[in-house]
């Protein structure tokens, strides 16, 4: 058990009910901050996918300000109301969607004295809980829009969202039972000593079951190519078919910080939490500069979170989307059992295996495992040197430019072609 | 009046079967309750304009799905009887918007037989070249839009990044970039210059490379072929039954292409091959297979384009034709090969400047007919698909 | 402390409260769902305020978001029929609300009248105890997810087994009873079905 | 203001417990009636973790509670599959329908 954690800023709080509206706002304005940036990451990274520049003129650098400025023209637009929608739970179901997103980050540790709530001993289990009443905000979306469109959408978010809470809640298990809590906070402790030290190599099947909860995560949180729930392409906007203005915008905050949330969890949770991987901040924290470490340990579990996310973004722009029969299958007879033999498979370990056994496979598996992200970071990095696999050609950059061709008379198009 | 329990229609419009209300209300019987009578269209993200389908459903089972035709008629055919000859042209840019250049040639084609007008070999070079081009940049939208229609996004992009320097070469050319009207009863409107034909070059050395990009993007994606492979397959017996033309009858494994078939312009001296589909991933005639036909028939058409720019005559680009002229009392029919399959012009001339009658065969038109038949039986999601993969124009399908 | 508990005590007591006068009041079906999920969210945050937040968070994963999604689903499944009112009789209502007012004063009534024992362990208390006894203790138990489950291997052992299989039961039921009763895949249907047409796909 | 005890959660569980029973009474949706046996559980759960934590001061109350839910799950799984078989029969799940014994 680590000393106990706690958020800093709130510590010694005049008396609670100040605290509770400081730490209120200062969370309200974090969640927004995450949203917006992520909105306007998404947009720069899928146009960079696309050979595009996304926004570049609002703000000065890189169209920074698109976000604040798609919100305040989101405020600004008519507050639609569809006749037939059943006008109270329409309202309601955008602030039940956003509201668990909020929820869940509040026992979110970022290091380990930054967590909003300390003494939750079952913050894995809550943060899990809370996420799941997402899908009761998405179901009523579509129901209280009385649009067919919606209703799919809402029934697909009931099929896909709850089918892949069982896979994701036994692979989420895997790690919990091989540090022995259900606490955050202690499962990330837990993995300071180095890369060899993460959850996710200490065993073959929680290698697997790593694998297994970050794809369960993104259907979870309906991420392509698990995006059924709203495909544009089938179902025109499923759930969100009838909503616009702000209360469409509350859909788009609670889904990128739940992309947050998820990417958090998986660094907490397989990642080595806030722990670098040559474990030079459980070196901090053992001389006693817990402040720095604490710190450091928040940059680490940051830079972590963003880079998930960013896999998740990367999946979104380049992979099509799943049929619902496929979507379902992969859940139930891929993912389900393969969840199954992780759990167990790593309470057998936990049982069986020690001592230089599990030595050699912590080190064979941290070998794979890094020799597999570098490979990814490779790929990235040689898409980012040589985009393309040709240079593009001089058609639009030099055609403007030279004078306007004159009309060649038959003969000349012999010598023409030559000196072209 | 009406009589009670009459529905309110109009002449034409399609009913599907109903919903057994009674049964509802009495709770008599075998009760199929969860069925439920959808418009996809005409205004959704995936088909492809202003078709409108009507999906009777069970869940995400489609029982039936009727498409309905017609948002976006424009009596193109009925326009073409009051016009003289040469300024039909333009109209036919409008049919298939995507692919403006073969419907001039057609057209064209149509109309010079009929009045018995040769276009000189370099016009008939030009247009190989042109029509090639516009096929692969119709070609391109179609893979662009089918990634889109089944949730990719990026290859979206990368088809029109390719398709904006068609564009540029044909707005070079023709100073057009949608609705070229480009072809001249007699000829090509514009010479190309050498300047040109060397950009189009330039163009072929840096688009050949991209198509196995495009491939290894989204042709052999696992997913993009669990999505299309065995969906909405078209026996070849049925494609034939249906008149189905183009890369959808190629793609049920049928060899048949007018340019190799029935060759008109200079394609007899082309070397190509006509691609047909080989149910490589699932059945012969399903979804991936008609994708995949246009992906080869782009690495064709370059082939194409290159033979053509090397074998271009010197010489006139279009025959003297006045303007109003008057062909001779007869009809005739004449189809090419479009990007989308078979476009027929019937022309019936009474020895007028205007034509008495003139129809148009579009190749969507017929091709569209077939989706009741493939898209029964199968999922919300692969309606998308099977629409994406026969690749309608509407424009062309309404006229 | 206390006095935050007290606050959140009556703000959580009086959620739930309004969430089953909605419920008993509302006619819509879905509203009375949503009504539920107060009552429910309310409920969790009783149990975490009674110290016993493993209880909480499975509520709410089981209990709002499965548990209600279900009762959603049913409702989206079987709420489509505009021909059906479920409007109860006047004399049903006033006999069902006086009859539980009844209830519910005899019942308050009874608790005032009672008292309760008090074995509560202290802090202390706890702290000195045996591994096996402080399983069993459960509230000031540093540990009682821990306990929880080791009670649940343990004493509970056999209720845990048992319950294991209904819960296999039941999933076979459901999915018995839930079976399309009429064959809807593969079945001719439209005007004229082409012949050689594939059958369904599987 | 009297510091919560255990007659503070008590009386809340009985109102809710009374209003769970109003509900299975009064209403005649099926489902609704389901909502109202939620009801009623979540109010017993409510007692059982009060007892626990005021009174026995043990963890069964909270291991019964987590039985209670389990089992909730489950019934209503077959409550409501039993339902879609009710209104394929009857196309309503008013249960005053089912007054007929026949398959």
């Amino acid at each position: 058990m680590p000393e106990t954690v706690d958020f800093i800023p709130f510590v010694n709080w005049p008396t609670w009910l100040e605290g509770l509206i400081v730490m209120a706002v200062v969370y309200f304005a974090f969640v927004s901050v995450l949203a917006m940036f992520f909105i306007w990451w998404e947009r720069k990274v899928s146009a960079h996918m696309q050979s595009r520049l996304g926004p570049m003129r609002t703000g000065l650098w890189h169209g920074w300000a698109q976000s604040p400025a798609d919100g305040l023209k989101l405020l600004g637009k008519e507050d639609l109301l569809p006749d037939d929608a059943d006008k109270p739970l329409f309202r309601l179901a955008a602030y039940l969607a956003f509201v668990p997103a909020f929820a869940a980050l509040v026992v979110l540790p970022f290091s380990a004295k930054f967590v909003f709530v300390h003494e939750m001993h079952v913050s894995l289990v809550f943060i899990f809980g809370v996420l799941s009443l997402e899908i009761v905000g998405v179901m009523l979306a579509g129901w209280a829009s009385n649009s067919k469109w919606a209703l799919y959408g809402a029934i697909r978010e009931a099929c896909q969202v709850v089918s892949y809470e069982i896979p994701m809640g036994l692979s989420l298990l895997a790690p919990a039972l091989t540090v022995g809590s259900l606490s955050l906070a202690v499962i990330g402790a837990n993995q300071g000593a180095g890369l060899h030290e993460w959850l996710m190599f200490r065993n073959p099947f929680l290698f697997v079951a790593f694998f297994v909860f970050f794809i369960a995560s993104l259907a979870s949180c309906k991420r392509a190519p698990f995006d059924l729930p709203e495909c544009e392409s089938e179902l025109v906007a499923g759930f969100l078919t009838e909503y616009s203005g702000m209360r469409w915008a509350m859909f788009f905050f609670a889904e990128y910080t739940v992309m947050y949330i998820i990417g958090a969890l998986t660094a907490i949770l397989f990642l080595g939490a806030w722990y670098d991987p040559f474990g030079i901040i459980l070196g901090m924290e053992q001389a006693g500069q817990s402040w720095a470490a604490a710190v450091a340990g928040a940059g680490v579990m940051v830079v972590k979170g963003f880079t998930i996310v960013f896999v998740q973004m990367w999946l979104r722009w380049t992979l099509p989307r799943l049929r619902i029969d496929q979507v379902m299958y992969v859940c139930v007879k891929v993912f389900l059992p393969a969840s199954c033999i992780t759990l167990i498979g790593s309470a057998a370990w936990q049982w069986l295996a020690g001592g230089l056994f599990q030595q050699i496979t912590q080190i064979v598996l941290t070998v794979l495992g890094t020799a597999g992200g570098l490979y990814f970071v490779a790929l990235l990095a040689r898409a980012l040197v040589k985009p393309g696999q040709g240079i593009l050609p001089t058609i639009i950059t030099s055609w403007h430019a030279e004078p306007a061709p004159a009309p060649v008379a038959p003969a000349a198009a012999e010598e023409g072609q030559a000196n072209g | 009046m009406r009589e009670p329990g009459e529905s309110i229609t109009t002449p034409g419009m399609i009913i599907p079967d109903p919903v057994n209300v009674d049964a509802l209300r009495e709770g008599a019987g075998e009760l199929r309750t969860e069925e439920m009578i959808i418009n996809m269209g005409p205004q959704h993200p995936a088909t492809h304009g202003v078709l409108r389908v009507i999906l009777r459903t069970d869940g995400e089972l489609i029982l039936d799905a009727i498409p309905d035709i017609g948002y976006l008629h424009r009596c193109a055919e009925k326009i073409g009887e009051n016009v003289p000859y040469t300024q039909f042209v333009p109209y036919t840019d409008r049919m298939d918007y995507l692919a403006a250049m073969n419907n001039n040639i057609a057209y064209c084609l149509a109309v010079e037989k009929l009045a018995g007008i040769e276009a000189p070999p370099r016009a008939q070079y030009i247009r190989v070249i042109v029509a090639e081009m516009n096929r692969i940049a119709s070609h391109l939208v179609a893979w662009g839009t089918y990634g889109l229609d089944l949730g990719a996004f990026t290859p979206f992009l990368y088809a029109f990044r390719e398709r904006e320097l068609i564009l540029d070469l044909f707005e070079a050319l023709c100073g057009a970039r949608l609705t070229y009207s480009y072809m001249a009863i007699g000829g090509v409107r514009f010479d190309a210059t050498a300047a040109w034909c060397d950009k189009v070059r330039e163009f072929l050395d840096y688009f050949e490379p991209k198509i196995a990009e495009y491939n290894e993007l989204l042709s052999f994606n696992q997913i993009f072929i669990k999505r299309t492979a065995n969906v909405g397959v078209i026996p070849p017996d049925r494609a034939i039954a249906y008149g189905l033309s183009g890369p959808v009858l190629r793609g049920s494994g049928v060899k048949w292409d007018l340019r190799k078939d029935t060759p008109d312009l200079v394609y007899d001296k082309m070397d190509f091959d006509v691609c047909v589909g080989d149910g490589r991933m699932g059945k012969v005639g399903d979804c991936w297979d008609r994708y995949f036909v246009r992906v080869l028939e782009m690495v064709q058409s370059a082939r194409i384009i290159r033979q053509a720019l090397a074998q271009l005559p010197a010489g006139e680009c279009r025959a003297k034709v006045s303007r109003a002229f008057k062909p001779p009392v007869g009809e005739v029919y004449y189809e090419i090969e479009n990007p989308r399959g078979q476009l027929g012009f019937y022309i019936v001339s009474d020895g007028q400047a205007v034509p008495y009658r003139l129809k148009a065969r579009g190749p969507s038109f017929c091709n569209v007919s077939i989706l009741r038949e493939i898209a029964r039986d199968c999922l919300l999601g692969d309606i998308p698909a099977i629409v994406g993969s026969i690749d309608v124009v509407m424009g062309e399908v309404d006229r | 402390m206390d006095n935050l508990d007290t606050i959140v005590f009556y703000f959580l007591a009086a959620l739930a409260l309004v969430g089953a006068m909605g419920i008993l009041v509302s006619r819509n079906i879905v509203r009375t769902a949503m009504w539920l999920l107060a009552t429910l969210v309310a409920a969790a945050g009783l149990y975490f305020l009674l110290g016993a937040a493993f209880v909480g968070a499975i509520q709410l994963i089981v209990y709002a978001g499965g548990t209600l999604v279900l009762i959603i689903f049913g409702v989206m499944l079987t709420a489509k029929n505009p021909n059906v009112s479920y409007t109860p009789r006047t004399a049903e209502i006033v006999l069902g609300v006086v009859l539980c007012v009844l209830l519910a004063g005899a019942l308050i009534f009874v608790l005032h009248g009672t008292a309760w024992p008090n074995n509560v362990k202290s802090v202390e208390e706890v702290k000195r105890m045996s591994q096996a006894q402080r399983d069993l203790v459960g509230p000031n138990n540093p540990d009682a997810t821990e306990s929880t489950g080791r009670r649940f291997l343990g004493d509970y052992l056999v209720p845990f087994e048992v319950l294991s299989l209904v819960l296999l039961a039941v999933l076979i039921g459901a999915a018995y009873l839930g079976r399309p009763k009429v064959p809807v895949i593969g079945a001719p249907r439209g005007v004229n079905p082409p012949p050689g047409q594939e059958g369904p796909r599987k | 203001m009297t510091p919560v005890g255990l007659q503070h959660y008590l009386v809340l569980a009985a109102v809710l417990f009374s209003a769970g029973l109003c509900t299975m009474v009064v209403k005649r949706n099926a489902i609704g009636i389901l909502i109202g046996a939620e009801l009623l559980l979540n109010a017993a759960n409510i007692n059982l973790l009060a007892f626990s934590k005021y009174s026995a001061g043990t963890l069964d109350g909270a291991i019964l509670a987590l039985f209670v839910i389990v089992l909730a799950a489950a019934e209503v799984a077959i409550a409501l599959a039993i339902f879609l078989n009710f209104y394929s029969r009857f196309a309503s799940v008013d249960v005053d329908r089912g007054d007929q014994m026949r398959g």
